[in-house]
This record gives C-alpha cells, structure tokens and sequence, in this order.
C-alpha cells in the first residue's frame, strides 16, 4: 500500500524528470509516451486505491518527518479516503485524456519545447496529487503552491509573449495572496491545536478547544485562500487571463482540477466549517456573487476562450454556494461533472481554435458543423450538459446544489436559478455563433478547415459520454431512493459534519419541492436555450456592446479598479520610498551626520587663527573660567 | 608706621607703575628700561625680605646680562623707533579687561586662605644668606644644580645653531 | 609684612605680564612679558619662603625656595639666550618681528 | 640614573662628533651606536645595575614605571633615527648637533619621568622645551619653520610661567617641593593648593598639547621639519605624559574630586576638537598634528582614571602610538607633497612604503590585533572598570570612529587612487626599519603577553 | 583542533597566496585552500565529535581573555555555509579579471578566516577581533575592486560599521568589568540590572542591526552590493549579513534577556517597516544587485523580527533561514555575476529574452528565484514556515502582537513574489534584443556550481529535519538562557 500511494505522485514525478532533463535529447513521440504514460499509470494506481477505499480500508501512510521542533510534528504523509479517492480518479483520468490530446495540439511546437510542455504539465499532476492526497495542512500546502508555479510555468509557457509573462505573474501574485491567508491559518492551527494532521484536527473534541472566534477566522482564513486558488471575489480577475496558456491547459488547470482546489480544501475541513457557521454564510454569498457576475461578463465576451474561463469561473461560484449551504456531497458532485463537461468543452474549443489556424474570435467563426462533426457533436453534448439540461450530467450536480441553496434560503435559489438560465444563454450563444450559420472567417482558413486528429478526437468523445453519464452517479432522492451512490460513497467523509449542520437547522426540502423546483429549472433552461440559439444562429451579435453591454464586455472594469487601487499606487510609493525617503531621510541622516562632522571642523578653524595672541587670550579665558567654576560656582 | 612699611609700598607702587609703563610704553628701548627699573624694584622688595644673595643675582643678570642683551637686540633691529602699530583696539580691550578678571578671581580666590594670616618675616633672618644658600647649593642642591648644565649646554648649542650664518 | 600683600603684588605683576603679553604685537616685548611674569613668581618664591621662616617651619624649606629662584632665573637666562637667537633669525628673513605677521600656519 | 648620565655625555660626544667626522655617515653611526648603549644601560638600571650610586631621592627616583618609560623612550628615539636620519640630513648642516640636542632632550625625558621634586620637573620641562624651539627652527631658511619655532617658543614661556606660579603657589601651601613630602587636605580655604595644581594641570596641558592649550600643537607641528614633527609628538608628548601621570597620581592624588571634574572635560574636549578639525584637513601633516591631539584624549584617561590598569595601559599606549607615528611621519617624509594628493597610488610606486603606512594608519585608528587597539582598549577599560561615566567612554569611541575617516582617507589614496610617483627613494636599512616596526605593531598587538609579562619582571 | 584548522587554513592560505606571482597559480591555490576547508569541515560536523570541535588556548591572558572556540549547532552550520561558499564564489569568478587578482584572493581567504572566527569565537574579546578581521579584507577587496563609486560608497559602510563596532566594545568592556572575564559563559551569568542592560543593549544591537542591516540602518548595503565587485557582495550579503544574526541569538539574547524582552516590540516594529518598505522599493528596482540587495534587506528583516519572537519554532527558522538564504541570495549572485560578464550590464531594461539563449541558465534561475521566494520544497520555505509561525506563536506575555506581526510580515512573501519575478520576467523572458541576442549559455563550472547550489536547495527543501535536528541543542540552550518569564511572573 506504502509503496503504490507514492508512487501515484512520483510516476509524473519521474515523468517530469525525464522530460526536463533530456529535452533536448527526446522526440517529440518519446516525450508525448513518458509524458501520458506516466500519468496513466498514476491513474491505473488510482484505480487501484481506489478500490481499495471501496472496499472500506483508508490508507493512512507517513513517510518521513518533514519538519520536527519541539512539540510541532509534521510528517510528509498521505491520506487516501473517499474524497482523496474521488478526486484521484478525477486529476489522473482527465489528465490522462488531456495529456493525449496535447500530444497531438502542441505537436507543432519544436522538440525541446514540447518536451518542457509535458514536464510542466507532469510537473502539475505531481504537485495536484500531493495537494489532495496530503495528509496534513503541510503537504496539501506543498501541492497548493506547487500547482501554483506549475500554473505559472503553463500560462507563461509561450515566455517570448510579454503580456504572456504578465498573466501567469499576475496568476501566481493572486494566488500568493491568498496562500498567505491559508499559511497564517495554519499558524494558528499550529499555535491552538499543536497540528496540522487532518486527523487529529477534524475530531469534535479537537475543534472544540478553538474558541467560537479563532475558528471563525482560521475557516475565514482557509477560505481566503480558497478564492485565490479557485478563483473567487476578490481574487478571480487572474483566471480568465490565464487563457493565455495553451487551450490543454486550460482545460486541465484552470477548469477540472486546480480551481477546484478550493473546493476539496473546503471539503476536506468540512467539520470544521459546520462548526463555523458565520464564515458557511460569508462562502455562500461570495459564491453565488462570483456565480452571477461571472455569468454576466461571460454574456457579452467574443474570445471562445474567455467564455469558457468566465464560465468556469460561475460554475465554481457555484460550487462555493454549494458548500456555503453546507451541501458538501453536492459540490464535490459538481466538480465531477464539472471536470468532465468544462475540460469538454475547452478541449472542443481547442480543437475548434486548431483548425481556425489560432483564431480565438467566434465572431470569424460560424457553421463549423460542417466541417468538423465530432468536435460539434461533442461540444453540444457539453453545452447541453453544462446548461443543465436534464439527463445530462450536469443536470443532477447543479439540481442538487439549487436544492441544498434553496433548503438554506429561497433567495439564494433564486439567484441561483438566475445564473444557471445566464449559463444556458452565454452557453448556447457561443455555441450558436461557433457552429451554426455561415462561416465569417478568411477564405484562407476556410481551405483548410478540418476536423482534428484522433489523438484529439478520442478524449472529445470519452469526456462526451462522461458527461453525459457521469451524473448518474448521483440521482437524487427524489427520482430513484437510494440510487445516490456518491453521497453513500462519501457519507464518512461528512457524517460527523452532517451532525452539526443539524445543530444549525440546515433542512433538506421535502421531495414535492424538489420536483417542482427541477421542473422549474429545467423548463426555464430550455426556453432560454431556445431563444439564444435562435437568436444567435442567424446573425451574431457582430456591432459594438453599448450601456450595460459594454459594461459587461469590460468586465465591470474590474481590472481596472484594481491597477488604479492598488497597482499603481504600490509602483508610486516604491517610486517615492527609493527615490526621495531613502535618498533624503534615511540616508540623508547618516551623510548628515558626515556632513555635520566636516561643517563642524570647517567651524573650529577660527580658533586656530594662527595669531599667537589670539591663542594664548584663549587660553587665557579658559583659564578663567575654570577658576571663576571652581572657586565660586563649584560647591 | 614702621620704616619697612613704608619703603614697601614705595617699592609696591613703584614695581607696578614701572610694570605698567613696560607694557604701555610704544618705544621697545623704553620698555626695556622700565622693565630694567621694575627689576632694581624687586631687587628692593629681595632686600627687604632680607635676600640679598636673590637681589644681587637679579640686579647682576636679570638687569645687568639679560637686560642688556634685550638692548642689544632691539638697537641691532633698530626698533628704538616706536614702530609697532596699534594692535587693533577691541582685542587690546579683551586683552585687558581678561587680564583684569584673572586678576580679580585670582585675588578673591586667594584673599582668605589657609595662610592668609601667616606672615613674611622681613628684614632679618639668614636663610637668604650667600652661605647658607651657597652651601645647601653645592650639597643638597649639587643634582639640579648639575642638571641646569645640560639645560646650558643645549642653549647653547641651540644658540649656536640658530645664530650662525650658514 | 602679612604675606597676603606679597600674593596680591606678585599677582598683579604677572597679570600685567599676562596683560602685555596680549596686548603687544612686537616679539621682543611680548618675551619681555614672559620675563615680568617670571619675576613675579619669584617675588612670591621669596616671599614664601620667608613666610616659612616666620613659620618657623624646617628651616630648609626657606632655602628651597630661593634656591627655586636662583633655577628659575638660570632657566631664564637659557630661555633668553635661545629665544632672542629665534627672533633674531626671524628678523632675518622677514624683517620684522611683529607677531601678527606669524600666520602663514593657520587653520 | 644611567640613562640620565650617560645621555649628557652622548649628547656632548655628539657634539663634537660633529667636529671630528665631516661625514654624515659616521655620525649616523655614531648616535645609533650611543642609542643603544644607552638602552642597553636602562635595561641595566631595570634590573637593578646602577653605575652611579648617588643619593638623589630627594630629586629623582627612578623607579620601575620611570625607567619602563625611558626605555620606551630611548628605543623609539632609536627607531626615529633609524628611519629618520637621512631626512635629518635635509633639514640643515648641523647634522651632528641636532644629535646632540635629541640627546639632551633625552636626558630631560629621563628626568621628567622620574622628578620627586617639582623643581626636577621644571627643569626637565625646560630642558625639553628649549632644545625642540630649536629643532623646530632649525629649517632656517623657511619661513614656515621661523614662525612655527617662534610661536612654539613665546607661547612655551608663556606656559613655562604659568607652570612656575602653579609652583609658587603650591609651595606657599606646602612649604615644600618635594612630592612625598606634601599632604594636601581639603578644607574650606584651601584655595592655594587648588589654584596651584590647576595652575600646573593647565601648564602640562599645554606640554601635552590637551585642548584648550592646545593651539600651538597644529602650527608649530605643521612648521616644524617633518622628521622633528614626528619626534615631537610621539617621543616628547609621550614623556609629558609620563611626568603627568606621575604628578597627578603621586602628589594631587589626595586632590583627586577636584581635577578629575576638569580632566574630564578636557578629555572630552581634546577628543572633539582633534578628530573635528582633523576630519576638515587637506594637508596630510597637519592632519597628522590633529590626530596627535585627538590621541593625546585618549591618553588623558591615564590621568583621569588613576589606576593600574591606566598606567599600564599608558605604557601600551606610548608604546603603539610613538611606533605608529614615527612610522607614519617616516613616510610621510618620503612625499614631496604632502597633501593627500601626494599619496594617490603610493602602493603602484612603494609597496613598501604604503604596506608600512597602512600598519601604522591601522595602528593609529585602533584596529583590533594593532598595537593601537590594544591602546585603547586599556583606556577604555580602565575608565568602564573605574567607575567613571560611561558617557565619556561612549563619547570617545565614537570620536574614534570619526578618527577612522582620515585615516582611512591616506590609506584610500594610496591604494584605490592613482597618481605620479612623489615620493623619493627610501634607503633599504629604513625600508627593513619601517617592516620591524610593522611587525612590532602587530606582534604587540597580538600577543600583548610578550610584551606586558615584562612589567611584571 | 577541527575548529582550529577551520580558521587556519584559511589564514595561512591567504597570507600564502599574497607572494603567488602568476595569476593561474593563485587561483588554483585559493581554490584549493577553500577546498581544504570545506572538506576539513566537512570531515568536522560529520565525523568528529564535540570535544573536536572546540580548542582552547591562553591568550591575551593579561586582558582575562582567552583564544576559546567552539562549533556549537549554529556555528557549525554558519561554517558549513562559509566554507561551502567559498570554493563556489572562487569557480563562479574563476573568469572574472582581476587586476593582481593574488591580492584579491588573498583579501577573501583572509576575509574567510576572520567570519569562521566569528562563528566559532567564544569569547568576546576574540569574538570582537574577529568582528573586525572579517571587515577590513571585505573592505578593502570592495574599494579596490568595485565599481566607479566604490571608494566613496565602502567608505561610508565601512565608517558605518566601524562605529557600531566600537559601542559592542563599550558594551564588552561593560559587561566585562561586571564580570572580570571575556568568556561567554560570563557573559551568559553576567547578572546585569535591569536598567543597565535597557542601555546596554542598544551598544550591542546597533552592531548587530547595521550589519545586519535592520531598517534604518540598511542605507550602506545597496549602494555597497552595486558598487562592490560581486565576489565581495557575495560575501557581504551570504555570509556577512549573518554575523548580526548570530550575534543576536549568541550575544545579545542570552546575555541582555531582560533588554531584550523589554524592547522586542520596537525592534519588530523596526523589522516589519524594513521588510515592507525594503520590498516595496525593490518593486521598482532596474539594477539587478540593487534588487537583490532590498530582497535581501526583507529577508533579514523577518530573521531579526523571528529572533525577537523569543520561542523554538522561530529560533529554529532563523537558523534555518540563514543557511537557506546564504545559499540562495550565492546563487542570485552567482547567476548576476554571469549575466554581468556576459552581457556587461546588470540593467533589467536592457536585457530580456535570454531565456532563448541560455536555457540552462534560465531554468537555475527560476529555481533559485522560486527558492528565495520559498515555495515550498525549496529550503526558504522550511526557514520562512518556522518564523512566520513562532511570530505568529508568540508568547502573549512577550508580545501581544503576534498575529498583526505575522500578518504585515506574511506580506513581504507576496511582495517578494512580485519583484523576483519581475526582474525574472524582464531578463530572462519575453524577446531577446540586440543585446542579448548574441548571447550562449553558461559554460560547465558554472554548471556545476549552480547544480550544487540547486541540488543544496532541494535537498534541504525535502527534507529538512537533519539540518533542524543539529539545532535542537542551541536552541534549547538559548531558550533558557533568554528566558524572561519567571521573572516577570514573579514580578507580578
């Protein structure tokens, strides 16, 4: 068991070794095999474990110390239960499939350079796996940072792009932002609980010597850092830029795992989070805030990539509403599917973008379908999946998730639904200005319009079923009792949890509800998607956004608010700290001080006037004054 | 009243005005001469204090060699003329008036100390006798006394090397 | 004669010494100064040492003190000797014996 | 004694060496050859040789500390002569008799460090002073050295008075000389006593060139021969200090809350006035004569913590300082120009010469494993363990740090800076004499042991 | 006799390379001397046990003091460092001219000498020379061979030092008369009053702070680091900086406890507006060293912060992070100095685009730069975890300030994130220019350093604990020794 649960991570691992060691030695075949192989062999082992996690047996494994002071012991050790499990499968099998594809997307790219691709991408394989399969705070940190350089290296992969560069700083700066958050938060953890070992902290009677306050602010805290991994209010404005890393990547990073980073840390200290039922709340309004404006800037956006980022962005959005309502199975639920349809449906963009020649503008796209019928079969089936339309997967997790919003407040059903017909209409807009109509784009591209290769085929139709059956997985209990596997699945994850969110009076809506509000939903959706895809499939909405439109298309000038807020005034103070405070008053003390000196001696030379009398008057009157001091004055 | 009084403040007064004439005489030769004269002065003050031995020395070199030698000096630079400037006034105001203060401190610090009744025995006793000095001088006395010789020694190879032409 | 009248008459000897020496500009006179303020310390010695014989203390100590005296005007008469050869040399090269033209060192 | 003696001898025999050999060479020899027997006598008397067996307590004692300091003084004249003899030759014709004044001076030095009796200490004094207006004017033909040695002189007898009434007074209230012999008491109108000994703590300072007597000190330095310059302040500053030490700690002792107020400001303000002013120099000699006084501060502390440590230390520090300045004015008198200018690139042209002057600029600025160091940190120790205020101390040290700055500006020329090679060609018994000395620098400097378990022979 | 060697070599090796006329001969010599000491302390801290680490010898006994060293947890490590730095600096300048270059070399082993002095002293008089030995070489190497500014900028840090030396001697001297001895366990039993060592402590600190350097008084380090040739910085900023450090932990806390309780906060204050301020200035930086240099004066800032913190997790970062970050800011300096000789400037706005001409060179420097910003698995982290969470950690009744300290220092993390990759984005990516268009990658010693550098990050990034472990003792011992608690829990 030791042995087959480190090798899941060190097989990428290995993989990125030999990648980044030998790039310069390797075909582009040679590194493409080590680089999936690798990943495919940590999936075929993840398969393994878990099974052996159905099968009941929890696998806590310690390696080494890692760092050992005093009372603090943190061993470098891993933990592999249902949560871990799930989303193994999730991180090795999409990354699998992505891994393939990029074999065939980036065989363009000279060999060195794909070879440094694979070692990245690898690179992020190991890091995600060590961030879900740590067993304490320490480790899952390791991988958290870790997937926040790989994130860096991918998005600045083209390095040769000046704004390139700029994005994946900005990404990695946001991130550090919240690391920092979810660091002081181990501190405390440290200084209260004396660990950071999940299984010594996530037992009542642990988090029961954390005061009502420090584990409102430890959870505040952690979650601070869950919005800058998983892209959350304040800190989301990096994601979409990170588009400018290839599409694989996106897929894989900044869709199906790392952003979901958040969510599984959130998941995995679900006890501790029930326990704080002020910092569920704050998640749960922040998430459905993303969720919304997220949508909305994505209704007006024209790159077929920063759709899908905005989209991504939502849908986490949503998750966080999930666990906000305390409905933990659902949001790691929903990032199931999510993974399956999100990763789809960039990797069908990417396949789009590949024979547009790198065009990203839908508006120089249009009535690809016929030209390239799988990618439009598979990207439908995704943005049908993605819209919840019901019997695809994305029906069920998002249903869910509307439900447990609901049993907490209407309102946040409300919005909720609202960003869920949002998601239908930017969805079936994209889709409708992709693939139906006539095409726009040059008669150049035009003659070699094709469909993509197998390499990149194959995972299109794999995800396709996935999404389309992943969510069987979960049928609510409404429709068929008891057919909720991955609840029962994960029921001991977030049993003890489910206790306390009792204590807060946390209601599951009766099955009469839940139907409606599903009928509800969906009848909506399918109205909205109607609409946009009539809409959208004669005439684009070529002419340029006014009003709210344009407001929408600048983002809400987020990024703008930011520079002018924070940017900006950062460069200026350093500006004025190196070149007038340290110039005048730091240093201007210590050469004042020289200068004072020499002033000084400058000074004494009228004493030394070269006139005899005037020496010997001088001393004359200091003897003087000695006398006059000590006979008359010195008692 | 007695005689030795009298001849004192005589003495007194005349020591301090030829003193005062040596410093505010213009012409250096005057100066010379009234230092010469404040010299015989003291030479009367040794006696009266019953030094005659100190007296005759100071008259012999203090106004006989030394003095002379001043003379010298002066006429060989032909200075006999009053040719110093006025040194100018503010510093010669200073000059005095800080002079004037030692002055004073000094004589209020000293007016009442631990000898200030005690008093100088004058005209008898025989400590200033040429005998007895003489003899202390050539026993007890014989070290520094042979010590003033290396002082004489190097002044006078100090003079040499200063006066000669090279 | 209460000694207090020989401190208050020596002091006023060498204060007008201190004085001349501050006030004249000519080398010789200002020496000649330096001369006064010798004496007047001599003036006191004497006085001293008779006012140990009034004292009737070891009569060696009265003796000491003019002996004192007899050094100090050896001393003098070096000191003249050396120092008129200085300002003789002086006069040599800038013919003048003017203190106040002693500066080229300064500062 | 023997020291005394003989060196009034040598200092005739010197004399007419000059008659005798019309050479230099010889006469060189010849006071070398003096030099070290007259060390070799000191050593002597040290351990307990005595070739005249006169009474003379009454005048001179010469006890250990005495004879401690005229060993230092005598081997540091003969390392002057060693590097110096040949600028000697530079300054005028009478070779030969600027020997014989060095050795009466000498013989004063011997006498003003083991006086008993305040009329030894005048005369020593005097026979100092008078043969150094000389040697300071012996540069007749220039101007410079005419008012340096006239200055010296009139303010010298200037100071000379005062020293003579401090006597007076003392003697009015002691009724004796004799150091032993006098018991000070404080009481109410003992004002004689008092004004005496600052009469004669003032008199000293200004032999010691302790601001505020000190204005004679950057003139007449500057003026004088740069070889006689660099005898002044080290061999004779070091004697006064003797003859300070030894007058403060013997005879004031008992007077001790009364000057120790006042030697205590001027410590201070020496330190202040010679490191300032030294900062603002452009000549380096003169600088040299400002960085003389600001260690003339540091020296003071002997006499204001009056304890063992203090005297020790200022063995020490006699020691460091005379090798460090001789050395330093060694090459200085090298340079035909003696700004700082005139040492740009010096380490290109003489290695030697800049290697040495760096030692003894290390030495001066009281750099760890230096003799110099060793200096201070005795006087500094001696002040913190003492008692007294540590203000002073802090004061000090951070006087020294500025002291850094100049010296470390010649050090800067010589070896970041280039420049035309000024310096003429230093003979090899000098260039050998200047690596002893550095070498004794830093041996002292190192093992202190070597050097101080003599004291305690 | 290990600890005696360790300090010999060095000195008799660089007294020896002064008469090595041909330039080749010298620099193999010192490489070699380097070499010796690396093994020899290598052999030392691995092999021998405590009674050879320490040597004993009377000297300056007439002072009370006494030629004692010894390799205590952290002095050993210090060592490690330098001797490791050593042969690293010498092959990273190996091409680097040099006029008469045997001085130079000289200057450094000598320089090298006097800082594993200062490591191993244990007493203070010997610590206070060493102090000083290991200035003047640095000194002189700096002006010699620096920039244009350079006499007058080493200058002003010289001086600087100089006087903050001199009041830690003041301080000695006081210590010593309470005491009568230099020895360091005198010191530790030196019972000051309370109100002496309030004074007391500041001659110590200002020591320690300007050569650290502590906000405000950085202000010699960046101009000193652009103006020194980059061997000299190296040394300055790996090794030197971490005099102060030591003197802190060694010097200061154990023998001032109290002083050093009752102003904490003011020096943490201290420490936190450099760390921010520094940062913030370096944001703007466009001379490389002068980047590093602000970084370096951040990083300090949070060790001196950590040390005030006064609790093991903190001690036990410190430590750490004096080890890693002398590794780190070498190779910084190292990968500086490469990009200088090649491209003959150190300005960002220059450069840009080498990573397509010197790949290799790139990917060191990432590692390096991702090391300095202590991401996780590279050695910063283990220093930066430790610190950051003993100030946060720390005993209320020490500082109540613990989590606004963490927090405002937790910044600097960030920050150091922005400008080390900028400086990393404007070099090494985007398009090359006509600059550095010409430009190859680094030849194979320098491989090979920046391979050890490398691999030394890693390994101690992994795997931390033997490095953690050899600190447990001094640790402990310090602890105790600092300990302020009782007293102030009886005084109330």
């Amino acid at each position: 068991m030791k042995i087959e649960l480190i090798l899941i991570p060190l097989l990428p691992l290995a993989g990125f070794l030999l990648n980044g060691l030998l790039r310069n030695y390797l075909s582009k075949g040679l590194a493409g095999i080590i680089g999936s192989g690798t990943v495919l062999g940590s999936f075929i082992l993840s398969i393994a474990a878990f099974m052996q996690v159905k099968a009941g047996n929890i696998a806590i494994v310690e390696y080494f110390d890692f760092i050992k002071t005093g009372s603090l012991h943190i061993p470098f050790a891993f933990q592999v239960d249902q949560l871990t499990a799930i989303f193994l499968l999730i991180i090795t099998g999409v990354g699998f499939l992505i891994h393939l594809y990029s074999t065939a997307y980036m065989h363009d790219e000279k060999p060195h350079h794909f070879a440094r691709y694979f070692a990245y991408l690898n690179l992020f394989v190991f890091s995600m796996l060590l961030l879900v399969m740590g067993a304490n705070f320490v480790v899952m940190f390791i991988g958290w940072e870790g997937v926040g350089l790989c994130s860096y290296l991918l998005i600045g992969f083209w390095f040769k792009k000046k704004e390139y560069t700029k994005a994946a700083t900005k990404a990695f700066v946001m991130n550090r932002i919240g690391d920092l958050a979810f660091l002081i938060a181990l501190f405390m953890l440290i200084n209260k609980l004396g660990s950071v070992t999940f299984t010594e902290i996530f037992t009542p009677e642990a988090l029961s010597k954390l005061s009502g306050f420090d584990i409102t602010m430890i959870t505040t805290l952690l979650f601070i850092g869950a919005t800058g991994k998983s892209a959350q209010i304040p800190l989301y404005t990096w994601l979409p830029d990170a588009m400018a890393g290839p599409t694989p990547v996106s897929a894989l990073i900044h869709a199906a795992t790392m952003v979901t980073a958040g969510i599984y840390m959130i998941a995995r200290s679900n006890l501790m989070y029930s326990m704080a039922p002020g910092t569920l709340n704050c998640i749960a309004i922040i998430g459905i805030a993303t969720a919304l404006l997220a949508a909305s800037i994505a209704l007006k956006q024209n790159d077929i990539k920063k759709v899908l980022a905005y989209s991504t962005v939502s849908q986490l959005g949503y998750m966080f509403l999930a666990l906000g309502t305390g409905a933990y199975v659902a949001a790691v639920f929903h990032v199931m599917t999510h993974a399956f349809f999100k990763a789809l449906l960039f990797l069908g963009s990417g396949s789009v973008i590949h024979a547009m020649g790198g065009e990203q503008d839908m508006r120089k796209m249009g009535g690809l379908s016929k030209y390239m019928k799988i990618t439009h079969i598979t990207f439908l089936i995704g943005c049908l999946a993605i819209a919840g339309i019901p019997g695809l997967s994305g029906f069920f997790s998002k249903d869910e998730i509307l439900a447990g919003a609901f049993g907490t407040s209407p309102v946040l059903y409300v919005l909720g639904l609202i960003g869920a017909l949002m998601t239908a209409f930017y969805m079936f807009r994209l889709y409708a200005t992709t693939f139906c109509g006539s095409f726009r784009g040059t008669a150049e591209q035009k003659s070699h319009l094709h469909e993509s290769p197998a390499a990149i085929t194959i995972p299109l139709i794999v995800l396709a079923i996935l999404s389309v059956i992943g969510g069987y997985v979960g049928i609510p209990e409404f429709l068929v009792h008891g057919a909720h596997t991955l609840k029962d699945f994960l029921n001991p994850v977030f049993a003890q949890s489910a206790t306390e969110l009792e204590k807060l009076g946390h209601q599951h809506p009766s099955h009469s509800t839940e139907w409606a509000l599903a009928g509800l939903s969906s009848l909506l959706v399918l109205i909205v998607v109607v609409l946009a895809w009539n809409r959208f499939s004669k005439k684009p909405d070529m002419d340029e956004a006014k009003g709210l439109g344009k407001l929408l298309q600048n983002k809400w000038y987020v990024d703008e608010i930011y520079d002018a807020v924070i940017t900006k005034p950062l460069n200026r103070l350093s500006v004025f700290f190196s070149s007038v405070f340290e110039k005048n008053i730091v240093d201007g003390i210590v050469n004042g001080v020289g200068k004072l000196v020499s002033y000084g001696g400058r000074q004494l030379r009228w004493m030394q006037s070269g006139q005899t009398g005037a020496y010997i008057l001088l001393m004359v009157l200091a003897t003087l004054m000695v006398f006059v001091l000590q006979f008359f004055l010195r008692k | 009243m007695s005689i030795t009084q009298i001849l004192f403040w005589i003495l007194t007064v005349a020591v301090l005005f030829s003193a005062i004439m040596v410093i505010s005489s213009k012409n250096p030769v005057h100066s010379v001469l009234w230092l010469v004269a404040a010299f015989f002065f003291i030479s009367g003050h040794y006696i009266l204090l019953n030094a005659q031995f100190l007296a005759i020395v100071n008259i012999i070199v203090y106004a006989g060699a030394i003095m002379v030698l001043f003379l010298f000096v002066i006429m060989l630079m032909n200075l006999n003329k009053s040719t110093e400037p006025l040194k100018n006034r503010s510093l010669q105001i200073i000059g005095i008036l800080s002079g004037g203060c030692l002055l004073l401190v000094l004589v209020a610090a000293l007016r009442n100390t631990e000898i200030s009744e005690n008093t100088a025995l004058v005209n008898t006793g025989d400590a200033g006798l040429i005998k007895t000095l003489g003899r202390e001088l050539f026993t007890n006395f014989v070290v520094p006394f042979e010590i003033s010789s290396i002082l004489f020694l190097s002044a006078m190879v100090g003079a040499v090397v200063m006066g000669k032409k090279d | 004669m209460p000694i207090n009248y020989y401190i208050v008459l020596s002091l006023a000897l060498f204060t007008i010494g201190v004085v001349g020496v501050l006030t004249r500009r000519n080398a010789i006179i200002v020496f000649m100064c330096v001369e006064l303020m010798l004496n007047s310390v001599n003036l006191l010695l004497v006085a001293f040492s008779k006012m140990q014989v009034a004292k009737d203390a070891l009569p060696v100590a009265a003796v000491d003190g003019q002996l004192f005296v007899f050094f100090i005007m050896v001393v003098a008469a070096a000191e003249v000797s050396v120092g008129l050869a200085i300002i003789v040399m002086m006069y040599r090269n800038i013919h003048s014996v003017d203190i106040n033209f002693l500066n080229r060192l300064k500062h | 004694m023997n020291a005394l003696v003989l060196s009034a001898i040598f200092g005739v025999v010197m004399m007419f060496s000059g008659i005798f050999f019309k050479k230099k060479a010889p006469v060189k020899a010849t006071a070398i050859v003096a030099l070290i027997l007259l060390l070799l006598a000191n050593s002597m008397e040290m351990q307990g040789i005595r070739f005249f067996n006169l009474n003379v307590s009454a005048f001179l004692a010469f006890n250990d500390y005495a004879l401690f300091f005229n060993g230092i003084a005598i081997f540091a004249t003969l390392i002057f002569t060693l590097v110096a003899a040949d600028d000697m030759t530079k300054v005028g014709v009478y070779f030969a008799d600027y020997f014989a004044l060095i050795f009466f001076i000498l013989a004063g030095i011997t006498i003003t460090t083991s006086f008993t009796s305040l009329l030894t200490l005048f005369l020593g004094i005097e026979i100092i002073s008078i043969p150094l207006y000389i040697l300071t004017g012996s540069e007749k033909r220039s101007l410079k050295s005419n008012e340096a040695s006239l200055k010296y002189f009139l303010m010298g007898s200037f100071s000379t008075g005062v020293l003579l009434m401090g006597i007076a007074l003392i003697y009015g209230s002691q009724g004796t000389f004799t150091i032993d012999k006098m018991n000070f008491t404080l009481h109410p109108g003992s004002n004689l006593q008092i004004a005496g000994m600052l009469l004669l703590l003032f008199s000293m300072a200004f032999k010691a060139s302790v601001a505020p007597f000190h204005f004679w000190t950057p003139d007449v330095y500057d003026g004088a021969p740069t070889v006689f310059t660099s005898f002044m302040a080290t061999i004779v500053k070091v004697a006064v200090f003797a003859g300070f030490v030894r007058l403060f700690g013997g005879a004031f002792e008992k007077l001790n809350e009364t000057w120790s107020l006042w030697v205590g400001i001027m410590i201070a303000a020496t330190l202040f006035v010679g490191n300032i002013t030294a900062v603002f120099q452009q000549s380096v000699k003169r600088m040299l004569a400002y960085s003389s006084i600001s260690q003339a501060g540091f020296m003071l502390f002997a006499v204001y913590t009056m304890n063992d440590i203090a005297r020790e230390g200022l063995l020490i520090y006699a020691t460091a300082y005379c090798l460090a300045t001789i050395g330093i004015f060694a090459v200085l008198a090298k340079l035909s120009d003696h700004s700082y200018e005139g040492f740009n690139g010096l380490s290109k042209h003489q290695p030697v010469l800049a290697f040495a002057g760096t030692i003894c600029l290390l030495s001066l600025a009281g750099i760890p494993l230096t003799a110099g160091f060793l200096g201070k940190f005795y006087m500094l120790k001696s002040a913190i363990v003492g008692g007294q205020n540590v203000a002073l101390v802090i004061f000090a040290v951070i006087m020294a740090a500025i002291s850094s700055y100049y010296y470390f500006r010649v050090i800067q020329a010589m070896y970041f800076k280039d420049g035309p090679d000024h310096s003429v060609k230093a003979g090899a018994l000098e260039k050998y004499t200047l690596i002893g000395i550095c070498v004794l620098i830093v041996l002292l400097g190192v093992f202190p042991n070597v050097f101080l378990s003599w004291l305690y022979f | 006799m290990i600890a005696l060697l360790l300090i010999l070599i060095p000195l008799l090796g660089g007294i020896i390379t002064f008469f090595i006329k041909p330039e080749p001969g010298a620099r193999t010599w010192s490489l070699l001397t380097s070499i010796a000491t690396f093994v020899v302390a290598i052999i030392g801290f691995t092999l021998c046990d405590t009674s050879a680490l320490q040597y004993q010898a009377p000297w300056m006994g007439i002072l009370n003091s006494s030629f004692s060293i010894a390799a205590d947890g952290m002095g050993a490590m210090l060592c490690m460092l330098t001797s490791i730095s050593f042969p690293i600096i010498f092959v990273s300048t190996w091409n680097t001219p040099y006029s008469n270059a045997k001085n130079f070399l000289g200057l450094m082993l000598l320089a090298q000498a006097g800082l594993i002095g200062v490591f191993l002293a244990m007493d203070a008089l010997l610590f206070y020379f060493f102090w000083e030995l290991a200035l003047i070489p640095v000194y002189f190497i700096c002006s010699q061979w620096g920039n244009e500014k350079r006499i007058k900028t080493t200058f002003k840090f010289f001086v600087y030092t100089f006087f903050g030396s001199l009041l830690m001697l003041v301080g000695i001297l006081y210590i010593y008369a309470k005491t009568g001895s230099f020895d360091i366990t005198a010191f530790y039993n030196s019972q000051l009053s309370p109100k002496e060592q309030m004074w007391a402590f500041w001659l110590f600190f200002l020591a320690f702070a300007i050569k650290m350097p502590v906000f405000p008084f950085h202000s010699w380090q960046p101009d000193t680091y652009e103006q020194s040739p980059t061997a000299g910085t190296m040394v300055l900023s790996a090794i030197m900086a971490k005099m102060g450090v030591l003197g802190l932990l060694r010097w200061l806390l154990p023998v001032l406890p109290v002083a050093s309780f009752a102003w904490g906060d003011t020096i943490s204050t201290m420490a936190i507006i450099g760390i921010i301020y520094a940062s913030i200035i370096a944001f703007r930086q466009d001379d490389m060293k002068r980047l590093v240099a602000y970084s370096s004066i951040a990083h300090i800032g949070l060790m001196c912060l950590a040390v005030f913190a006064e609790n093991r997790s903190a001690f036990q970062g410190v430590m750490f992070q004096m080890f890693a970050h002398g590794i780190n800011v070498l190779g910084m300096w190292v990968v500086v100095e490469i990009i200088e000789r090649k491209f003959g400037t150190r300005k960002m706005s220059e450069l840009g685009g080498i990573a397509k001409k010197a790949p290799v060179l790139t990917i060191f420097f990432f590692t390096i730069a991702f090391a300095s910003i202590a991401l996780p698995l590279t050695n910063a982290f283990v220093g930066e975890f430790l610190m950051l969470n003993g100030v946060l950690g720390v005993n209320p009744q020490i500082s109540k300030y613990g989590f606004v300290m963490a927090i405002s220092a937790g910044l600097g993390i960030i920050f150091s994130a922005v400008y080390i990759l900028r400086m990393g984005r404007k070099v090494f990516l985007g398009e090359t220019n006509a600059l550095t268009e010409k430009g190859t990658d680094i030849a194979f010693h320098e491989k090979a350093i920046l391979g050890i550098i490398v691999a030394t990050i890693l390994v101690s990034g992994v795997y931390p604990q033997h490095l953690l472990h050899s600190f447990e003792d001094i640790t402990n011992f310090i602890l105790h020794k600092s300990d302020v608690l009782p007293l102030l829990n009886q005084k109330h």
